[in-house]
């Protein structure tokens, strides 16, 4: 169970949001919308522990993140708007390493796999410099194959996806949320996704 | 003929180190030169193979 | 008669001819090593100062004779790149540099191993030494500057340019060493030293000179089909050499 | 029970440890072009002073030990600015900050690789340099001593340097400023070291004290960068 | 009619070009902190050797011409990432290329600004250093005229490494790779020219030289930079 | 009389478009339209010459642009995606200096007053660094008050304007349209802009 309660956002020297406040529970999805620049990234940066709220605390299973970063890092898997792939290793070297660094031991064949469902296993040995945006996007949402994790948070996972892999991508975060998962998303685009309960949280400019 | 035997020729006169380091120094580096140039031709021919199969 | 004098100029036809010229040259390059190594082992006599010590002349000179002249040949396809806008003159400066870089490294080293019996000192600041010291930079920032830009076409012009410049500065660079060194110290070590070469040893040193210049060429012409096979990866030709097997 | 969750957990830190080093030594690996540019720069820049100061053999080799440690920490500081620039832009310095184990644990691979393939390259070069310098044998192996000893110092303390300045306007020059200060104390004793050899004393008490300063960085500069990438990660 | 015409064309250019030399010292003034961190780099760069050579004034004064001039060198060379890189990235280099006036009219004024703010400052301070050598007045007096020659000279070489590694990957590395081999005949005929007047010999060779090597770079360096940033900006 | 012809554009190995001709004739006005990244800009950038074409020529005049620079440039105002303030100076002195640039020997009172017709006159002593983007794009768009140039070139000039300034400057356009001269423009939204002939120029990914 992951608690937010009233936090706020400065940065530079604006007050992007303040009181904001949610609590998601095993199987939930929270959207987070909003205009471009009104803090939804750092909202979610801050439910990783990235940034420091000004005001406000989070917590995970009611201990506060902060002072659990042991416990609460292992369940969390973050996807932010920058891929983090390395231009010089292949697709498939990039997701394993990110993966393993995130704690999960994969072989080579689950990689591929997760590759594969995600419907880029023929990019898989091509170095990420010469795949497309959508393509590059892909091989980070992979990972989502591969985590046990059970808090995903997505900042904008649907950007540069096509129809096809979009589909893929929300039948994979319905399936999650089956099993007792819990996802976070902001997203600029209307896509489907199934869970027990969903909640949405709009921040305003 | 320079030499009176194969031994004389490869001591090169109590200078064989100087002489057959500078000598095999330059053939390992142009044959190193070739052979590298080979493995990047068959890289960037494999690499747009699996392009193409795209 | 009107002679397509570009025809050549684009990659997809230059590839196989270049493909077609590599063996010619390497064949060349062999037969000339062999003549070499044989007139320089087998032919040149005994230096009666030296020993025979100053066999390394035969890589050492003719080494250190193309590491000049690629990088005069290489500003020249560096000014025709920029001049007419020709990519394949780009990358021909780019395919001749790392050559170039070897041969220098291996002139200092083959210098070296020559210095330390005549000299004992494997390395002074001599002018002549600390000019091809430089040689040897300045084919390193050529090849870094084009390694880090990634776009190909701003590569080539920003490399091309840079060799120009090197080019304008190398004799400016010679001649300030040269004036650093004399009036630091008489000059103790002359490199002239070896005695008036015999007609043989003068012969050795040219094959094995040809011999590195067939070797360049053919060196060069490897390395521009790698340079097109890799730029031009997502072209029709390229995958359809890729899909078609041969090489 | 216990023992074997430690065990898990060990096993757990050494994998994502040797992870995040074999990343950043198969990045090297695939563009050798940068490995190759510290290097050269560490030979270029020492290969300045005789131009300045003249070829006279014994002139060089008197300062040799000051010149050749200089260029060391010069090539050193202009590398810095590669250790995590590229991570943060693409994203992967962000995965590393929500990896299960401590920051400073895992930048520690990042330094070693990082020193594996910019400063050790120049601890191996160096003995060349110095014979370009006339220094005599025992001292060039004093040399290596000395600059093995002390390189890590070099890579670690540069590590906040880098960490502190990512994303900020005029990095390199800052970078300098910060850093170079902090790296006198090695330069002294890793200088002081060959020199003394080559004045035939002994170099142990230098090199004590070498070490002494790149074990005391090992144990602040990793807590030190973490806390420092994490400010700039905000 | 011809003269009035050619008369409003030299006025042109003399008002474009001053407003770049304006602006450009202009922003130096206000980030002040800009042009100390050049002249620190300096400082600091020269201070390193007495500590890594040994306080004895004979050494680092027979040292000291190279050392200064070799300091002199990477503190301009350092700076030089700074001489195009805020104009390319804000803009302004653009409607520098689109002014009616030549690119390398316009950049010589840039060039200008660069050295007033990077390369006097130096000039100014290095006898002051050169006092910490041990150098005797006359010496002095030789470093500070070969500097005030030479470092135009750095200036406009650097120029071109600058624009050509503009908003490359590593760039602060590249320039100097690309720079410092270029810069060493103004090395060899700077530090020459005061160890020259050192050991009481006529300097007036080696200056005239530098100035030499200064005047060739005025005329061939503008036109290469401009050359060099017209493909940097593609 | 600006025209292109039979125009090429490459891009890193990507080739962006080709054949692309037009005739642009004094009070014509040029709409350049196309998705994202179809090289729109880059197209306004070769037309300026500060790019290459891979193919085709431009003439200004009947006289190639690039061998007669000296008498295009003061003829072309060129606005691009940056827009080439000092963060460090005012934005009196920004445009003051970038109309001195641009040869236009303006005083104070005619920069200020091209600063008032934005609607900025206000921020005229503020640094560039503390404006918000609008406020930025108005300073570098103030430029066209001063200009005596007959060709302008304007990438994305109403992207970060509100309603009144975009008013403003549409009307600025028309004016210069109807003075017979002429404008490439390229632009997301739907504007109306007075033109005695309106062109457009589509291009496709
Ligand atoms: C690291 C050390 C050395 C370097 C970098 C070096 C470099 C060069 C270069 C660049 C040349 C070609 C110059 C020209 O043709 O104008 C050359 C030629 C030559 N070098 Fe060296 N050298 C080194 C050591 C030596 C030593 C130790 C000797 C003999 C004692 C030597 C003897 C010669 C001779 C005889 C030539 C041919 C001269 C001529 O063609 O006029 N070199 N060397
Ligand atoms: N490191 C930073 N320093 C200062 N301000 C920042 C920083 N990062 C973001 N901002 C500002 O914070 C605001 C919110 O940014 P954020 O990325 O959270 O927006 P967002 O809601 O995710 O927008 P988008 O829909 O475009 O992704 C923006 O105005 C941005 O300029
Ligand atoms: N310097 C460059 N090197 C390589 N590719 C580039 C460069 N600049 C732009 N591109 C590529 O060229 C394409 C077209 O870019 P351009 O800026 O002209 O697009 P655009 O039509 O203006 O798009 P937008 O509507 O987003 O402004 C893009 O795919 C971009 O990635
Ligand atoms: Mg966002
Ligand atoms: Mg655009």
């Amino acid at each position: 169970m992951l608690i937010a309660q009233d936090l706020a956002c400065v940065r530079g020297d604006r007050l992007l949001f303040k009181r904001v406040g949610f609590e998601l529970s095993a199987g939930g999805l929270l959207y987070v919308l909003g205009e471009n620049g009104t803090g939804k990234s750092s909202l979610l940066r801050m439910l990783c522990g990235l940034l420091m709220p000004e005001q406000g605390e989070i917590f995970w299973q009611n201990k506060k993140i902060k002072e659990n970063a042991e416990n609460y890092l292992p369940n969390l898997t973050y996807i932010g708007h920058l891929n983090g792939l390395k231009d010089d290793l292949t697709a498939l070297e990039n997701l394993q390493i990110s993966a393993r660094l995130a704690g999960n031991d994969v072989t080579d064949k689950q990689t591929l796999a997760a590759l594969s469902a995600i419907g880029i296993a023929r990019c898989a040995n091509l170095p990420a410099r010469v795949l497309s945006q959508g393509q590059k996007r892909r091989v980070a949402l992979a990972m989502l194959w591969l985590t046990q994790s059970q808090l995903w948070i997505l900042d904008e996972p649907f950007a540069a996806l096509d129809v096809a892999a979009t589909e893929v991508l929300a039948t994979r975060l319905g399936e999650h949320m089956a099993n007792g998962g819990m996802t976070i998303i902001t997203t600029h685009q209307d896509v489907a996704i199934n869970a027990r309960n969903t909640q949405t949280l709009r921040l305003n400019a | 003929m320079q030499w009176a035997s194969w031994s004389a020729f490869f001591n090169m006169g109590g200078y064989a180190f100087y002489v057959w380091f500078s000598f095999g120094l330059t053939a390992l580096c142009l044959i190193w030169e070739v052979l590298a140039l080979r493995k990047r031709s068959q890289q960037a021919l494999r690499l747009s193979q699996l392009l193409a199969q795209d | 008669m009107h002679i397509h004098w570009f025809k050549y100029s684009s990659p997809q036809t230059f590839y196989p001819l270049a493909g077609k010229m590599i063996p010619w040259f390497a064949a060349l390059a062999v037969l000339l090593t062999i003549a070499g190594l044989y007139v320089s082992f087998a032919i040149a006599p005994t230096d009666f100062q030296q020993g025979e010590a100053y066999r390394i002349i035969f890589v050492h000179v003719p080494a250190a004779w193309m590491s000049m002249f690629i990088y005069i040949v290489m500003a020249g396809w560096a000014a025709l790149g920029l001049g007419f806008n020709a990519r394949l003159s780009a990358m021909m400066a780019q395919a001749l540099a790392p050559t170039g870089a070897i041969f220098t490294l291996l002139a200092l080293v083959t210098g070296s191993l020559w210095g330390k019996p005549m000299w004992g000192a494997w390395w002074v600041w001599d002018a002549r030494l600390t000019s091809e010291l430089i040689l040897l930079f300045l084919y390193l920032g050529f090849m870094a500057l084009q390694s880090s830009i990634d776009d190909p076409r701003r590569a080539d012009r920003a490399g091309a340019l840079l060799a120009l410049v090197g080019v304008v500065n190398v004799p400016i660079i010679y001649f300030s060493v040269k004036w650093w060194n004399t009036l630091h110290q008489g000059s103790t070590i002359n490199m002239g030293v070896a005695p008036k070469m015999a007609m043989t040893m003068l012969l050795g040193m040219l094959l094995m000179a040809l011999a590195f210049w067939m070797y360049s060429i053919a060196v060069a012409l490897m390395r521009v089909r790698c340079i097109m096979l890799e730029r031009e990866r997502s072209t029709d030709w390229v995958k359809a050499l890729s899909t078609g097997g041969q090489a | 029970m216990n023992t074997r969750k430690t065990n898990a957990k060990t096993n757990a830190w050494t994998s994502a440890w040797l992870t995040v080093l074999k990343r950043d030594l198969l990045l090297a690996l695939r563009r050798r072009s940068d490995i190759a540019t510290t290097l050269f720069f560490f030979v270029i820049v020492s290969s300045l002073f005789p131009l300045g100061i003249g070829p006279e053999a014994a002139v060089l080799s008197s300062i040799a030990p000051g010149v050749l440690w200089v260029a060391a920490l010069l090539a050193g500081m202009i590398s810095l600015s590669r250790l995590f620039a590229a991570d943060f832009t693409d994203g992967t310095l962000e995965q590393m900050l929500l990896a299960p184990q401590p920051l400073a644990w895992l930048v520690t691979a990042k330094i070693l690789a990082h020193w594996l393939v910019c400063g050790l390259p120049v601890v191996l070069l160096a003995p060349l340099i110095g014979l370009q310098y006339a220094l005599p044998n025992e001292a060039l192996l004093v040399l290596v001593y000395s600059l093995l000893l002390g390189t890590p110092a070099l890579s670690l303390i540069g590590a906040i340097g880098a960490a502190l300045t990512l994303g900020v306007r005029g990095s390199g020059l800052l970078v300098a400023l910060l850093v170079l200060p902090l790296y006198i104390p090695a330069l002294i004793f890793g200088a002081g070291a060959v020199a003394a050899s080559q004045h035939g004393m002994s170099a142990q008490a230098h090199l004590s004290l070498l070490a002494a300063c790149s074990l005391l960085s090992l144990v602040l500069a990793p807590l030190a960068t973490a806390a420092a990438l994490r400010i700039s990660v905000e």
